[in-house]
């Protein structure tokens, strides 16, 4: 190893800041081999001459003190050389005042991001990626409904094989069920053929696809790459498939309307769920719908939306399953193209077709669909619709002699993780559905109403079990075109992680990073935290309960790294020395110096760019903070904490994302974690006959421009002015 | 001149905003060379210029972070700004385009100090505050901006303005002579992520926004409520700075509307309920929030948030398309006029600001893509199998962000099946 | 609100689309009725608004439920003063005030429009009036409007209105002659002919004639 | 030969001896001006106006129009059919684009003209005088004519709905129409462009069945043209200027306003300017006088050379 630090004089650097002196301490306090002052570093003369030293005199570790790691990443991108970045510019002269009194306590800001940047890359490791790859690159499809074929095709189309298992006898699903669906391009004016049959003949035709019906997973173990599928078969003794990544499409049971006794459901035949009126309309075959009763054509039938939905009351589903006008619309065509001289009426809160649907309404309305806006109290057998008509603003009773019910969609999730005993929204016990021989469970987690995990918003497809990806209704209720369109994606993301595997490398969102957890097993105690708070499900446990990582599982973000009590997990660039080297590198005052030190370590995503966009707007804080950019509060450690405090630190401030229900974290629960630590750390603190207010833990967003600094300030008050420096001082 | 390495296997995503950077990324992590062409001088789209996202309230750029991680981070990805398409020809799998490069006048020696904006005096209108304030002619987009490099506008490039600049920087980054491109490559396929534009609410005249200051677009809202906005996030109106408490939320502003957008934007509902929540923030109970709708379509699991807002007694829900809004031509108070069709009853509401939620169009209507694609009669365009051009996120369908991200990386793996088969075919 | 629910009980169980169907046969743009999606653009734009009873989205929504002795007894439709601000401004482009117009003359026909209605009056007497010659006698036309409730109430309004009279009398935008013989065309048996033939073709189209 | 020639429809109100006779008369000034040539539709009839509505059925409407577009072919061939009133301009033009859409409300029409011996072929085009002079003359050629600019007298354009709304003219909109304030400019008036009530419906026929109700608007566009501080209003429809000038007097009245504000047409304001006498631009055809017009047109200016 060869270390070489560089100090810009740049952006007003040279200016604001005694380089010379900075380039003295790297030397000489940062044990750097080369020191190199540059007036421009990130120019193409700069970075020539950073590559000539790693050329021709083998630099491999370099410390650059110059602007943010946010910043110039083009410039400073040096493959094969261990990087540490002292930020100088967004974190110290942009953050501090330009006044002579200022000139020194900012001086001193410099020079401890110089010692720590320099403390940091040497105990940095180029990290040579994983070598427990999987080569596997098969996809693995659960469930064979539209989004199960479709992903399963795909895949195909893509060039990659797979495997495709579905419960029943036939394939198709829901889908196979229905007589006609809404169009999915212009014009949308009329139902439109599934299309499944042809899409199942496809597949079937197929040498590149194996298919499994009446199957079921019995157990699926491994990691990316490396899966292995251990499937149950009706027809005949198990058979295990290995396959690179899993796309579960599982799809959705139907609401169950038993549960809707005020509709009077099971009280009559004539009272039915729009899948029932499906099969309907498949038996007239495109003749006049008759009615299960009597067999009499349907003359006057009633849809009611939201069956069993949308409902306040907590006997039903609270949620809208989105699809269902549509389909109420479809269906009520039905009726209309086979006899315009059907009474359809659809009584609905809100008309909910998005996008260009809006067209499919139009459509409906021109047939003579007529739409109501009412609340529906109750339906009796004999078919009398009761309902609050809310523009007449009027209680109305419609005669009908076929009711439809429009129930909604529940997940097929399998069971919950987090309390394996609950009942689905059918009042059913659930059974696993993937069988994972995970530590922490047997299926996906779960989010709200029982939908399998995803991040929702910026990455949909995220879970937290990497390589395993829900696509369709089982992760968020939908309509058949956006299943399709949702299957498509997860296919990539599946295809993504195979690929991934097989280099070593991390999956979504630090991907491409090369480096894992690397845990010294002869240290550890079996405690088991790192098993049960990671994530990701990533470590399983052997039958010593000594941790067993799965690497292409894992996503990096340094959990359980945090949680190990005895500090044996660490990563070759990011580890307990990488950072307890930085804490330690920061030159503490004398507690009469009355210059404080405040440790903040900061969420390298949000808290860390609020940071670095506060200095863009010139705000300032306080000279006595040293920040340091952690991959997720989840990865602190506590010994860094006690550390600090013990070397004399002041304070200590945590800056992670919010957590909870609407959780902004990145790695879904790791500022979660490291809040339960902290409120642990109170007694180490009285150990130490520390104030509590020595270490504080933050909700931070990235948008906190403005209220960043001022928290740093307002804590550096308290420090000097109300609980005081220190006591620890001296005693390191 | 700009360099870029284009091969038979690449893939163009034409649109740097979260579709493009999505569809980009997700194709580069499968190890696919991916050239991303964006038209403005920066990535990060329209949702960069967005306060929150519904329904969890939190912040786009948090999302926008970690996509300009993963792209710094990725050698498969070029990044070409202030680029637009021309031209396509060719045929699935085998595509020359076309592209104009328009000058930055600043080049890669930039490093974003800020010496050129300090020194100029002229100043342009913010178009990443929808023009609601002015800006310095050399200018950084905004605090997220990537590339994190300075821009000059054209109108001082030639003029004393422009000399300051170029004086003011140290470094030599300011290039006046800088001259449009034309950039020709080649690409098996092309991801056509465009995104969308708001309607131009002047068009709606019955609500006035030509004539009364405080009817502006929920898009010009959302900038009023964030920190970066034109206010610093005050919630003030545009006529007199005077706070805004009482602030209507008017629905299907140029949406379902056959004399404008014949289709629903999907997002509008959404986008106002999550806006009242911005009213209750700043305001606390003396906030009042009045929505006009004909339907709320929070659909599937953004009901939860629907749920969520109707529990809030600042916000009231009123079932109108309002028909008018006049104005009080003393206090400029917008006074919105119509019938509240539940049960009919007729109201004249004087409300401080009035906000349109206002209908989304494609920035690129499907029809004027040079290439053969598939246009519906919004414009918004089609994927289709036979070719080789596909649409992702709001350039496909009036689409919220998750569903755009779908759609994205479904485009993205379209995109790899047309390269995958160039492959195996050259293979 | 509303009228007697007596009345309408039936109507109410029924709900169904018989009404509905029977405009769309006989009503002057009936079709559009069930296009409308209840946003209430049109009763907020109507300059009489307040008058109405029914606003013209109620209306269309009662329709749809089968009201059609409420609909058809209603005051409401003849308050369009046929300014077209609905029209202009409806999402769903449904010609409301032709609409409003057909329900009147409908309702009119079937003898179930509210016999005392003026504007009901009035409307048949210039079509009366304008038909007879060709052209409108305006002087007829207005004295006529102010004796519809009888000989004193005729007096009595001329009397208000005599200021007016003489206004326009001396303004010559009032010709005392048109009593005697006022405009007319040269051709009004053509003009006869052409709409008993126009009223006939109309009656076989909309099955009113038996 | 004049430079622009028309089949004319004036209209029941707007011709001789009529209600807005004062139109016709400033209208056919203005035209003798600009050498437009206007001539009527012989035999013309009545366009039935909206308010028939509960006497004559659909079909029955449209023929009342179809008579007057057939009269117009057989005796005026390919001359455009131009209304002055706002009402016979909308309901010409209804039936027009009935006719057009649909070939069997087009057969029926046909089937009924017979009876009257005549027959529509579909050809003519239905304007109204303000599109004439906008579209086929032009601000430019229309401001040419002025000798007597009307400065300093201030103008309320008061454009009201048949001649703004459904069809409306070209290029304007429906909630604030700006061509009536362009005319005025023309002209060199003052345009109150901020006028709030340019587009408020004056109860139209309704003015006469329900008094009340249409006077509560005219009070409306009367107060706002005061609070707008106008001198006059200026109209291009016959029927608002009947009642919007007409039952001022009712209003105060009942109700102890003062209002006195008259009301006069384009037609008339563009006569004035272009130098014609009082009674040429039918300024003795109102019950309130509008003075300042009057001064104006009076006033006696070096004839330039144009």
């Amino acid at each position: 190893m060869k270390s070489a630090a560089y100090v810009c004089g740049g952006c007003g650097l040279g200016e604001r800041l005694d380089t010379a002196q900075l380039a003295k301490i790297a030397e000489k306090e940062g044990k750097m081999e080369l020191v190199r002052e540059h007036p421009f570093l990130c120019s193409a003369e700069g970075v020539a001459a950073i590559r000539k030293d790693i050329e021709t005199e083998g630099v491999t570790h370099l410390a650059l003190a110059a602007c943010s790691r946010r910043a110039k990443t083009e410039a400073f991108r040096f493959d094969g050389a261990a990087l540490a970045r002292a930020n100088l510019r967004e974190g110290v002269i942009w953050v501090r005042p330009d006044t002579d009194e200022a000139r020194e306590t900012t001086q001193e800001m410099a020079a401890d991001y110089v010692r720590m940047a320099c403390a940091e890359v040497k105990k940095m490791k180029l990290p040579a990626g994983s070598a427990q790859t999987g080569h596997n690159k098969r996809i693995l499809v659960v469930g064979g409904g539209i989004s199960g074929l479709t992903a399963a095709r795909e895949a195909r189309e893509t060039g990659y094989e797979v495997v495709l298992v579905e419960k029943q006898a036939e394939l198709g699903g829901w889908a196979a069920k229905l007589w006609k669906r809404m169009p999915e391009r212009e014009p949308y004016a009329e139902p439109v053929d599934t299309g499944v049959d042809k899409l199942v003949e496809a597949l079937r035709a197929d040498p590149g696809v194996k298919i499994y019906t009446g199957a079921t997973l019995a157990a699926t173990g491994g990691a990316p790459g490396r899966f292995s599928a251990s499937i149950a078969l009706e027809s005949g003794p198990a058979v295990t498939e290995e396959v690179g990544a899993i796309v579960q499409a599982t799809g959705f049971s139907l609401y169950d309307a038993r549960r809707l006794t005020e509709f009077s459901y099971g009280a009559s035949p004539d009272i039915v769920d729009q899948a029932e009126l499906e099969a309907l309309a498949r038996k007239a075959n495109g003749g006049p719908i008759t009615r299960p009763s009597d067999g009499k054509e349907v003359k006057r039938v009633a849809f009611v939306q939201c069956a069993g939905q949308r409902d306040d009351s907590g006997k039903h589903l609270p949620y809208c399953s989105g699809y269902c006008c549509g389909t109420s619309i479809k269906q009520a065509m039905y009726f209309k193209d086979a006899n315009a001289a059907v009474d359809t009426v659809v009584i609905y809160t809100d008309l909910r077709v998005p996008g260009q649907a809006e067209d499919f309404y139009r459509s409906a309305q021109k047939k003579g669909v007529t739409f109501t806006k009412g609340k529906v109290s109750s339906v009796t057998p004999d078919g009398k619709v009761h309902f609050r008509d809310l523009i007449l603003d009027e209680d109305v009773v419609l005669e009908a002699d076929l009711v439809v019910l429009a129930t909604g969609q529940v997940a097929n999730s399998g069971v919950d993780i987090d309390n394996p005993e609950a009942l689905d929204a059918n009042g059913a016990k659930p059974v696993s559905i993937l069988n994972l021989g995970y530590r922490q469970g047997k299926d996906l987690p779960k989010l709200r109403h029982g939908f399998a995990d995803s991040h929702f918003i910026c990455f949909p497809y995220e879970t937290r079990r990497t390589g395993i990806y829900a696509a369709g209704p089982v992760r968020r209720p939908m309509d058949i075109a956006q299943a399709k369109e949702d299957a498509t994606g997860a296919v990539l993301k599946a295809i993504q992680a195979a690929e991934n595997a097989e280099l070593g490398r991390a999956a979504h969102p630090r991907s491409g990073d090369l480096s894992y957890p690397i845990v010294r097993l002869d240290g550890c105690t079996q405690c088991k935290r790192c098993t049960v708070e990671c994530p990701f499900g990533a470590i399983d446990e052997d039958e010593k309960t000594y941790p067993v990582f799965n690497e292409s599982r894992c996503r990096r973000c340094g959990t359980c790294m945090g949680a190990c009590p005895v500090r044996v997990i660490s990563f070759e660039n990011y580890s307990i020395d990488t950072v307890g080297a930085q804490i330690k590198a920061v030159d503490v005052p004398d507690e009469f110096s009355e210059k404080p030190r405040i440790l903040v370590l900061a969420c390298e995503n949000d808290a860390y760019p609020a940071l670095d966009m506060a200095g863009m707007q010139r705000a300032h804080y306080s000279a006595f903070v040293r920040v340091v950019p952690v991959r997720c509060l989840g990865s602190v450690n506590t010994i860094w904490i006690t550390d600090a405090l013990n070397s004399g630190y002041d304070g200590v401030m945590l800056m992670g994302c919010k957590h909870g229900d609407e959780y902004q974290c990145h790695f879904v629960k790791g500022s979660e974690l490291a809040t339960y630590r902290m409120s642990k750390i109170d007694d180490t603190l009285k150990q130490l006959a520390l104030e509590v207010e020595r270490v504080t833990t933050l909700e931070v967003a990235i948008t906190d421009i403005e209220r960043l600094p001022k928290l740093i300030n307002d804590y550096a008050d308290i420090i000097q002015n109300k609980i005081g420096l220190s006591p620890m001082k001296g005693f390191a | 001149m700009t360099d870029i390495v284009s091969t038979s296997q690449t893939i163009l995503v034409v649109g740097g905003g979260v579709s493009g950077m999505t569809a980009a990324l997700e194709a580069a992590e499968c190890g696919k060379q991916v050239i991303l062409a964006e038209k403005s001088p920066t990535l990060g789209g329209r949702t960069a210029l967005l306060y929150r996202y519904f329904p969890k309230l939190c912040h786009p750029t948090c999302g926008l972070e970690i996509n300009l991680r993963r792209i710094k981070a990725n050698r498969n990805v070029q990044v070409l700004t202030l680029a637009e398409v021309t031209e396509i020809r060719g045929t699935r799998g085998n595509y020359e385009v076309t592209l104009r490069v328009a000058p930055r006048y600043v080049n890669e020696r930039c490093t974003g100090c800020g010496a050129c904006a300090a020194a100029v005096e002229a100043t342009i209108e913010n178009p990443y505050n929808y023009g609601m304030d002015r800006m310095k002619a050399a200018y950084l987009p905004h605090a997220m901006a990537y590339p994190q490099r300075y821009v000059l506008d054209p109108s001082i490039v030639g003029g004393p303005d422009g000399e300051k600049a170029k004086a003011a920087c140290k470094y030599g980054a300011i290039d006046l002579d800088m001259k449009e491109e034309t950039l020709s490559l080649n690409a098996a396929a092309v991801i056509w992520a465009t995104g969308w534009e708001p309607y131009d609410a002047a068009k709606i005249q019955p609500y006035g926004y030509d004539r009364y200051p405080n009817v502006i677009t929920s898009v010009e809202f959302e900038r009023l409520a964030d920190p970066h906005g034109p206010t610093g996030g005050r919630i003030v109106r545009p006529s007199d700075g005077k706070e805004a408490k009482d602030i209507a939320f008017i629905q299907c502003a140029g949406s379902r509307d056959e004399n404008h957008l014949r289709h629903c934007s999907r997002i509008c509902c959404m986008a106002s309920l999550k806006q009242t929540q911005y009213v209750r923030e700043a305001w606390g109970d003396e906030a009042k929030s009045t929505v006009y709708y004909i339907d709320i379509r929070a659909i599937d699991r953004f009901e939860d948030f629907y749920k969520k807002v109707q529990a809030d007694k600042t916000v009231k829900f009123v079932k109108s398309k309002p028909a008018r809004i006049a104005e009080d031509a003393k206090t400029r108070d917008p006074v919105v006029h119509g019938v509240d069709t539940e049960g009919y009853h007729r109201y004249a509401a004087r409300h401080d600001l009035v906000v349109l939620a206002i209908g989304m169009t494609p920035s690129v209507r499907g029809a004027n893509i040079p290439a053969e694609v598939i246009a519906d009669s919004s414009g918004f365009f089609e994927s289709s199998r036979s070719l080789g051009v596909f649409a992702a996120g709001c350039a496909s369908g009036a689409l919220d962000v998750n569903r755009s991200v779908q759609s994205s990386t479904a485009a993205a793996l379209r995109a790899i099946q047309v390269v995958n088969r160039t492959a195996r075919a050259e293979a | 609100m509303g009228a007697p629910n007596e009345l309408n009980l039936t109507a109410l169980a029924k709900y169904s689309n018989d009404f509905l169907r029977e405009v769309e046969e006989r009503v002057d743009e009936g079709e559009w009725v069930k296009m409308c999606m209840q946003c209430g653009v049109c009763a907020g734009s109507c300059p009489f608004g307040p008058d109405w009873e029914h606003s013209p989205q109620k209306i269309f929504m009662m329709i749809r439920a089968g009201k059609r002795q409420e609909v058809l007894t209603s005051e409401s439709m003849w308050m369009c003063t046929s300014c077209y601000n609905c029209v202009v401004r409806c999402p769903r482009q449904l010609p409301i005030t032709q609409i409003m117009h057909g329900l009147a003359s409908y309702a009119n026909r079937l003898g179930l429009a509210p016999k005392m209605q003026p504007t009901r009056q009035w409307s048949l007497q210039f079509w009366d009036n304008c038909t007879r010659t060709g052209r409108v006698n305006e002087l007829k036309l207005t004295l006529g409007l102010y004796f519809k409730d009888g000989l004193m109430a005729g007096i009595r309004k001329a009397w208000e209105m005599r200021n007016i009279g003489l206004g326009l009398l001396m303004a010559k935008r009032l010709n005392p002659f048109e009593l005697l013989k006022g405009h007319e065309c040269k051709d009004k048996a053509g003009i006869h002919r052409m709409l008993k033939k126009a009223q006939e073709i109309e009656d076989r189209r909309r099955g009113f004639s038996k | 030969m004049a430079k622009k020639e028309y089949a004319f429809y004036p209209g029941c109100s707007s011709q001789l001896k009529g209600s807005a006779s004062n139109y016709l008369t400033s209208v056919n000034t203005m035209c003798h001006k600009l050498d437009v040539k206007m001539t009527p539709i012989p035999d013309w009839n009545c366009c039935g106006a909206s308010i028939s509505y509960a006497g004559g059925g659909e079909l029955a409407r449209h023929v009342m129009n179809a008579r007057n577009f057939a009269l117009s072919e057989q005796h005026l061939p390919g001359q455009d059919v131009v209304a002055t009133c706002a009402a016979c301009w909308l309901g010409a033009k209804e039936t027009k684009e009935k006719l057009d859409a649909s070939s069997q409300l087009m057969a029926e029409a046909n089937e009924a003209l017979k009876e009257a011996g005549l027959q529509y072929k579909g050809g003519t085009a239905v304007r109204h005088m303000v599109e004439v002079l906008i579209e086929d003359l032009g601000y430019a050629e229309l401001g040419r004519h002025v000798v007597k600019p009307l400065e300093g007298v201030k103008f309320a354009g008061y454009v009201g709905c048949q001649t703004n709304r459904p069809f409306g003219i070209a290029g304007e909109s429906f909630e604030n129409p700006m061509y009536l304030d362009k005319l005025v400019e023309t002209v060199g008036g003052e345009a109150l462009t901020k006028y709030e009530q340019k587009v408020t419906c004056c109860g139209g026929a309704l003015a006469f069945s329900e008094p009340d109700k249409s006077q509560k608007q005219i009070r409306d566009i009367v107060e706002s043209a005061y609070d707008a501080g106008a001198d006059m209003i200026v109209t291009p429809c016959p029927l608002c200027q009947a009642n919007v000038e007409v039952y001022q007097s009712e209003i105060n009245r009942k109700q102890g306003t003062k209002f006195d504000m008259p009301v006069t047409y384009y037609s008339q304001l563009m006569a004035v300017a272009y130098g014609a006498t009082p009674k040429q631009a039918g300024l003795d055809g109102h019950i309130i006088k509008p003075k300042k017009l009057q001064e104006i047109a009076v006033k006696v200016v070096p004839a330039k050379k144009s």
